[in-house]
């Protein structure tokens, strides 16, 4: 099919039920974008209860804003790009949603919370935010847009499948959402959903049917990057030359393809569980309520824990390995140097991808392990902090001797270095069983874990969408407008989890309704949970000015330049947005590696040298 | 002694908490302690190490600073190599002088069951069943078709022996101070994690198993049970009374709870 | 708008029904025999405000268990009454009023309770502590509701008619109580003088039953003529 | 621009497209089974009181359906050697044999097992042995009607592909081989797991 055959198909084929690597990209870019902001908002929600347990939420501001924004986004797009206003659709959507917790006696009777409730927003959340939202922007969009461009390739392996997977990612976000308007509500049970207590509460069953559709995406999605990495290379384009983010991509796709087959069968077991009265989890004489509850028993509520967490560690670097990889890309392109110690990045990748299947078991130091077990467990998971300093090191030295440009999409990856250090950093009492016993499951956890995801992997996917935006609609987006959205969500994120690390070493639980306030232990830092629930409107207030950026760019009519970042790698080959359909309109040839900054050429100093532009570099 | 109750239970140790890690008070808070301010210590000195030089490479070379762009990476390459290095020394030095020997200790140095105040706790949604032994320091039989929620909440069986002088409360842990404890945990239906924040105890319940832990208290005082595992709608609210009293109180309590033990074959509703 | 013709055919029923319920009524006194067990002291130390109710009003709050409560001359509370066969086959509204249970010193009050199908329940908590609302019913939809201090009250009902299902407070084990939904009126439950009344009966022969948490049911059969008024005594014997 | 490698072999890799995706694919169903079998193992090791497993369990059809699965694989293979020799009709013959032996060893499983088992009230919620034998069995069921309906595909209106694009034609018959022949390997696993442990 040639280009303009191509894009004499209809509306459905070409942007609906595309198969075209790039519409697939924007569509889970969209879509997981969304449900970004969905978890951002049931987090938020959370978090008015914490502040201010037994409070009225302000739910009707919420619905206020959120219907503004959509209103500001339809007013703005005008009539020239009705497509963009149909994006105000995500806005209404939320703010209906929001309107109708607060319908129904089981979740805000009179604007104020209930516990169940709570569970179902912090459950959702989790799920949300890890499988619907950071993964499939991750993998989903910034891999399936930029991975085959960056190699050279005309599409995915499988174009077709590619679509799959996205539509049946889309339905499992889809089916999550709908448990919301079930009996009974969402899953409650967390999103580690531990049995047996998955077992016998509500709403679980729509949590796995969600969740088994989300992971047949992810393992479809994993098989077609492989084989694209592999198979799809332009000529030339050999393992060394191949940029660092399609190396993230390769290893966070054989962690997808080889870690959620686990979860799968755990989710078909408690699934059965729950629908034919099986007791794979279930051990025998479970008292809920005073009376014996039917089962067979037999079962082992460990299993569950093991099977999840086979896949959910894997996960966790699943969310930031193509973060790592962003990163990587932004920064060379902004120092102006290669990168330094790429060898060392890549070998570091595989021997983290390798050992992520080996560290698992540190979520279950308190479950009640023994001492061979669990002195395994924490020497991996110190071994595995080895290659995420290497990665540090590297990104952090390679600015030495640099020339360093400090444009929006370099601030939020320069931003991401102390913050993933402070992630990355608070891992280590997890990681050793001793101090785990006084952190295990408390805020500690919470803020560790969300200075991984949130000023990691999201920060991280803020700077890439900068950094590729002129490249998707051939446009640049504000600077000014960035630097306030990048000031503000940086203050924002810290103000919301550095307090949770003090919360958690005065030993507060996670997962607390009322923040803690029954516990005497918690009563010295209470306060911090209205800083944190500051600290998370000033992220979301300044995300209204990404969001307005965004629309006013695509509003503007001058188009910035092909490659405006003078960037080196094979997606700034082409143009901008790439051709529809095979991405280059003459194949290229790779001549170099990938981060040819400020080379000499002929005595000449060449600021950047693109792989597939031939020249002699001299040493 | 009902007052003594609600005043022991609201006169809180205000003073062992803070905004850092509550004041231990079992014999191994201190080892605990110590791994965590090492791991922290390294955590800051690492972060201000690597934090310096990050902030001076972005100073030094900011784009408009005219120098030459440097193919290879820091000057000196043991700068770098060095930093991870002491990373390793130091994750060694943890794991192998403290982490793994405390590990043993914590799992395989049992105290003798004679000299300890052995207890069981059966937990549920949402509370804590603890199970003395009684007199004759042996645990009743319990079975779950014989659960009460009101009258016997873990289901003994009251034709054993063992059972009759058992005494079991809510939420209520009562022990003596300077003896090792022996807490037997097993819980009635979820995954439930019993915690102890000033003893830096914490294991998971888990339905189906019965699992051990001991520590030794140091000091007296009143606390609390915390549970740390989502247990269900009202975890948050899951909490014991947990009091640590000297050995003449400690008795006196129990005298009480033994003087409301049915006597021989009386019906208890 | 109701039209004028359905007004008068709702105007008729009601004169109908009203006639029918002007019949007999049946008495009686509930009354104990026999060994009286120990009675479970509860533990609530761990709800400090319950314990403080429960030990300044030891009359309204006896801080042990609610299986026998027993008047003077030992008659029994919390006996409910009801008439499980010989009624006419016909439907019977539910009232409007809702029915309170309170959840105060950690105990139920009432300790056991009968409504109708489609009847309001009004859960009140008087504690100021987290409860939770959970029914462990058989044919009903079984409900596990928090309330958390905040919430004063909530408003529920049950769908089909059930016999004596239980109600229990999970944060509070020691919490239990019980609920009867049924289909008709005619059902009564004991206060601590152990009496009932079962009113506007219409004529007919009618099979009684008693039931007591511990003790099981015990049934008597009865025949109403006219208007008259039955005094029916029930002894639970042991 | 078509997508490279579809049909001929890369050649540093030495593989074509959709032969490495099944390739991957498999090495997913590996961790999938794996996960069955260790789940399989723990839960057994943990129990209390497993039956009996050979006496639950009917030996005879299982050695017989292990047998045809067998059979089945080597027709399966002949029916690919018979496409590159370009014999179309033996092809057909031989993946017609194929789809006979899959649809035989369900017709066995369902009726001769599954059936009788479920009359005599063993079902999942029996015991655990129970829970992991239908859902082990079942899950592999699931995989052979998968595996059949792919067949069935190629058998009937996908082997008009023969005409136009034979080379494709036959990578596609190699990587439904593949897929079978792991299929087939499971049971070799499951029966003696199951049956004769």
């Amino acid at each position: 099919m040639t280009n303009a055959e191509y894009s004499r198909q209809s509306f459905w084929r070409q942007y609906i039920f595309s198969v075209d690597h790039k519409v697939i990209g924007l569509q889970y870019g969209l879509t997981a974008l969304s449900f970004l902001l969905l978890g951002f908002m049931l987090m938020v929600l959370m978090r008015w209860q914490l502040a201010f347990p037994g409070e009225v939420i302000p739910w009707l501001t919420f619905v206020v804003i959120f219907i503004l924004l959509g209103l500001a986004i339809v007013f703005l797009a005008g009539k020239k790009r009705p497509y963009l206003a149909l994006n105000s659709l995500i806005f209404f959507g939320i703010a209906a949603l929001i309107w109708y917790f607060t319908t129904g006696e089981e979740r805000l009777p009179g604007g104020i919370m209930l516990p169940e409730f709570y569970n179902q927003l912090g459950t959702m959340h989790g799920t949300i935010m890890v499988f619907l939202g950071v993964v499939p922007l991750a993998v989903g969009a910034f891999g399936n847009y930029i991975l085959p461009l960056q190699i050279g390739a005309p599409d995915m392996a499988f174009p077709r499948m590619n679509m799959v997977s996205y539509w049946v990612y889309f339905i499992g976000g889809v089916l999550m959402i709908i448990s919301f308007f079930l009996p009974g509500g969402a899953a409650q049970s967390g999103w580690t959903s531990y049995s047996p207590l998955a077992d016998i509460n509500t709403g679980q069953t729509m949590w796995l049917v969600a969740m088994l559709f989300v992971i047949i995406s992810s393992l479809l999605g994993a098989i077609n990057f492989i084989v694209t990495t592999v198979q799809l290379r332009v000529e030339g384009m050999t393992w060394f030359r191949l940029p660092f983010f399609v190396w993230t991509q390769l290893i966070t796709a054989f962690l997808l393809l080889l870690a959620f087959p686990s979860l799968q069968i755990g989710a078909i077991m408690q699934l059965l569980d729950r629908v034919a009265g099986s007791s794979f989890f279930i051990p025998a004489g479970i008292i809920q309520g005073g009376k014996v509850l039917e089962y067979s028993g037999g079962g082992n509520p460990l299993l569950w824990q093991h099977l999840f967490w086979f896949l959910a560690h894997p996960e966790v670097y699943v969310l930031i390995l193509p973060a790592i990889g962003i990163i990587t890309e932004v920064v060379t392109n902004n120092t102006r140097k290669p990168l330094w110690g790429y060898p060392a990045m890549v070998y570091s990748l595989f021997f983290i991808g390798f050992m992520s299947f080996l560290v698992y078991a540190h979520h279950m130091f308190i479950t009640g392990m023994g001492t061979a077990v669990t002195t395994w467990f924490q020497t991996t998971t110190l071994i595995i902090s080895i290659p995420s300093i290497i990665f540090l090191a590297v990104i952090v030295f390679t600015l030495w001797g640099g020339s360093i440009r400090f444009t929006t999409p370099m601030l939020f990856a320069l931003a991401w270095v102390p913050m993933f250090g402070i992630g990355g950093l608070t891992g280590l009492p997890l990681g050793l069983a001793p101090p785990d016993i006084h952190l295990h499951d408390t805020y500690y956890v919470i803020g560790h874990f969300h200075y991984i995801v949130a000023p990691g992997s999201i920060i991280a996917f803020f700077a890439g969408i900068y950094y590729w935006f002129p490249k998707i609609c051939g446009k640049k987006l504000n600077d000014n407008l960035g630097k306030v959205h990048f000031w503000g969500t940086i203050i924002g994120m810290n103000l919301t989890f550095a307090p949770m690390l003090v919360q958690g070493m005065a030993g507060v639980s996670r997962r607390l309704y009322d923040g803690g306030l029954g516990y005497d232990h918690a009563q010295p830092v209470l306060f911090l949970n209205e800083w944190m629930t500051w600290g998370a409107w000033i992220i979301g207030i300044f995300q209204i000015f990404f969001i307005l950026n965004i629309v006013l760019t695509l509003r503007k009519k001058s188009r910035s330049e092909e490659n405006p970042w003078d960037a080196t790698t094979l997606e700034w080959a082409t143009t901008s947005p790439p051709i529809a359909h095979g991405n280059f309109i003459t194949e290229p040839f790779v001549y170099h590696g990938p981060y040819e900054y400020n080379v000499s050429v002929n005595g000449q100093n060449v600021p950047y040298l693109p792989q597939h532009k031939k020249m002699d570099i001299e040493d | 002694m009902e007052n003594e109750y609600l005043n022991g239970y609201h006169r809180m140790n205000t003073s062992d908490y803070g905004y850092w890690l509550p004041k231990g008070a079992s014999t191994f808070a201190p080892e605990i302690d110590t791994t965590l301010y090492l791991v922290h210590i390294l955590m800051v000195i690492m972060f201000v190490v690597w934090g310096i030089f990050f902030i001076m490479f972005l100073v030094q070379f900011r784009s408009g600073n005219e120098k030459k762009v440097v193919h290879s990476g820091y000057p000196k390459v043991i700068v770098p190599i060095s930093m991870i290095a002491f990373v390793v020394i130091f994750d060694m030095y943890m794991l192998f002088g403290h982490d793994i020997p405390f590990w043993n200790h914590l799992k395989k140095d049992f105290p003798d069951a004679e000299k300890s105040t052995v207890v069981r706790i059966v937990a549920q949604q949402f509370a804590w069943n603890v199970h003395y032994p009684g007199q004759d320091g042996k645990f009743g039989r319990s079975r779950p078709e014989l659960v009460d929620e009101k009258i016997n909440p873990i289901g003994l069986d009251f034709d054993d022996p063992y059972a009759k002088d058992d005494i079991t409360t809510v939420g209520q842990l009562r022990i003596p101070v300077e003896k090792p404890v022996i807490i037997h945990l097993t819980s009635k239906d979820v995954i439930h994690s019993f915690s102890l924040p000033v003893m830096r105890v914490k294991q998971d319940v888990i339905p189906g198993m019965s699992i051990p832990i001991w520590f030794e208290p140091t000091r007296t005082g009143n606390w609390q049970i915390a549970c740390a595992q989502l247990c269900g709608n009202s975890h948050y609210n899951m909490k014991g009374i947990f009091k640590v009293q000297n050995q003449e109180d400690f008795a006196a309590w129990m005298a009480i709870q033994e003087a409301e033990l049915p006597q021989d074959d009386e019906e208890v509703w | 708008m109701i039209s004028r013709k359905r007004l008068g055919i709702i105007a008729g029923v009601i004169f109908i029904s009203s006639q029918l319920f002007a019949g007999g009524s049946i008495t009686g006194t509930v009354t104990y025999e026999g060994k009286i067990p120990k009675l479970k002291k509860f533990d609530m130390a761990i709800e400090p405000v319950c314990l403080m109710k429960h030990e300044k009003d030891p009359v309204k709050y006896t801080g042990r268990s609610e299986a026998l409560v027993l008047g003077d001359g030992n008659t029994m509370a919390n006996i409910f009454v009801q008439v499980i066969s010989g009624l006419p086959e016909k439907e019977y509204p539910a009232p409007e009023e809702p029915v309170v249970l309170d959840q105060n010193g950690c105990t139920y009050m009432p300790h056991v309770l009968a409504l109708m199908v489609g009847q309001p329940l009004k859960f009140l908590n008087s504690d100021s502590v987290l409860h939770n609302l959970h029914t462990l019913p058989e044919e009903n939809d079984e409900f596990n509701v928090t309330m958390p201090k905040f919430l004063k009250e909530t408003i529920r009902s049950f769908e089909y008619p059930e016999g004596m299902f239980a109600i229990k407070c999970d944060v509070h084990p020691w919490m239990g109580g019980f609920i009867a939904v049924l289909e008709h009126p005619f059902f009564d439950v004991t206060e601590k003088d152990g009496q009932y009344q079962l009113n506007d009966l219409p004529p007919g022969t009618y099979t009684l039953e008693a039931w007591h948490e511990k003790l099981g049911t015990r049934s008597a059969e009865v025949t109403i003529v006219g208007n008259e008024t039955k005094n029916i005594d029930i002894v639970f014997k042991r | 621009m078509e997508i490279p490698f579809t049909v001929s072999e890369r050649p540093d890799t030495g593989l074509t497209n959709p032969k490495f995706g099944i390739w991957l694919f498999l090495a997913s169903e590996v961790m999938l089974f794996g996960s069955l079998f260790s789940s399989y193992i723990i839960l057994r090791t943990g129990s209390l009181d497993w039956p009996v497993q050979s006496d639950e369990l009917n030996i005879t059809i299982g050695a017989v359906n292990t047998a045809i699965l067998i059979a089945s694989s080597l027709t399966m293979v002949l029916s690919w050697t018979a496409l590159k020799e370009k014999q179309f009709k033996r092809f057909k013959l031989f993946i017609g044999l194929t789809i006979l032996f899959a649809v035989l060893f369900l017709v066995l499983k369902i009726w001769l097992e599954y059936i009788p088992k479920i009359h005599h009230g063993h079902i999942l919620s029996t015991n655990t042995f129970f829970a992991m034998y239908y859902l082990m069995t079942g899950l592999h069921a699931l995989h052979i009607l998968g595996g059949v309906v792919v067949m069935i595909f190629f058998w009937g209106p996908g082997s008009k592909m023969w005409q136009t694009n034979p080379d494709q034609f036959v990578n596609r018959i190699e990587v439904v081989g593949l897929y079978w022949h792991f299929v087939d390997l499971v049971w070799i696993f499951l029966f003696p797991t199951l049956y004769l442990l």
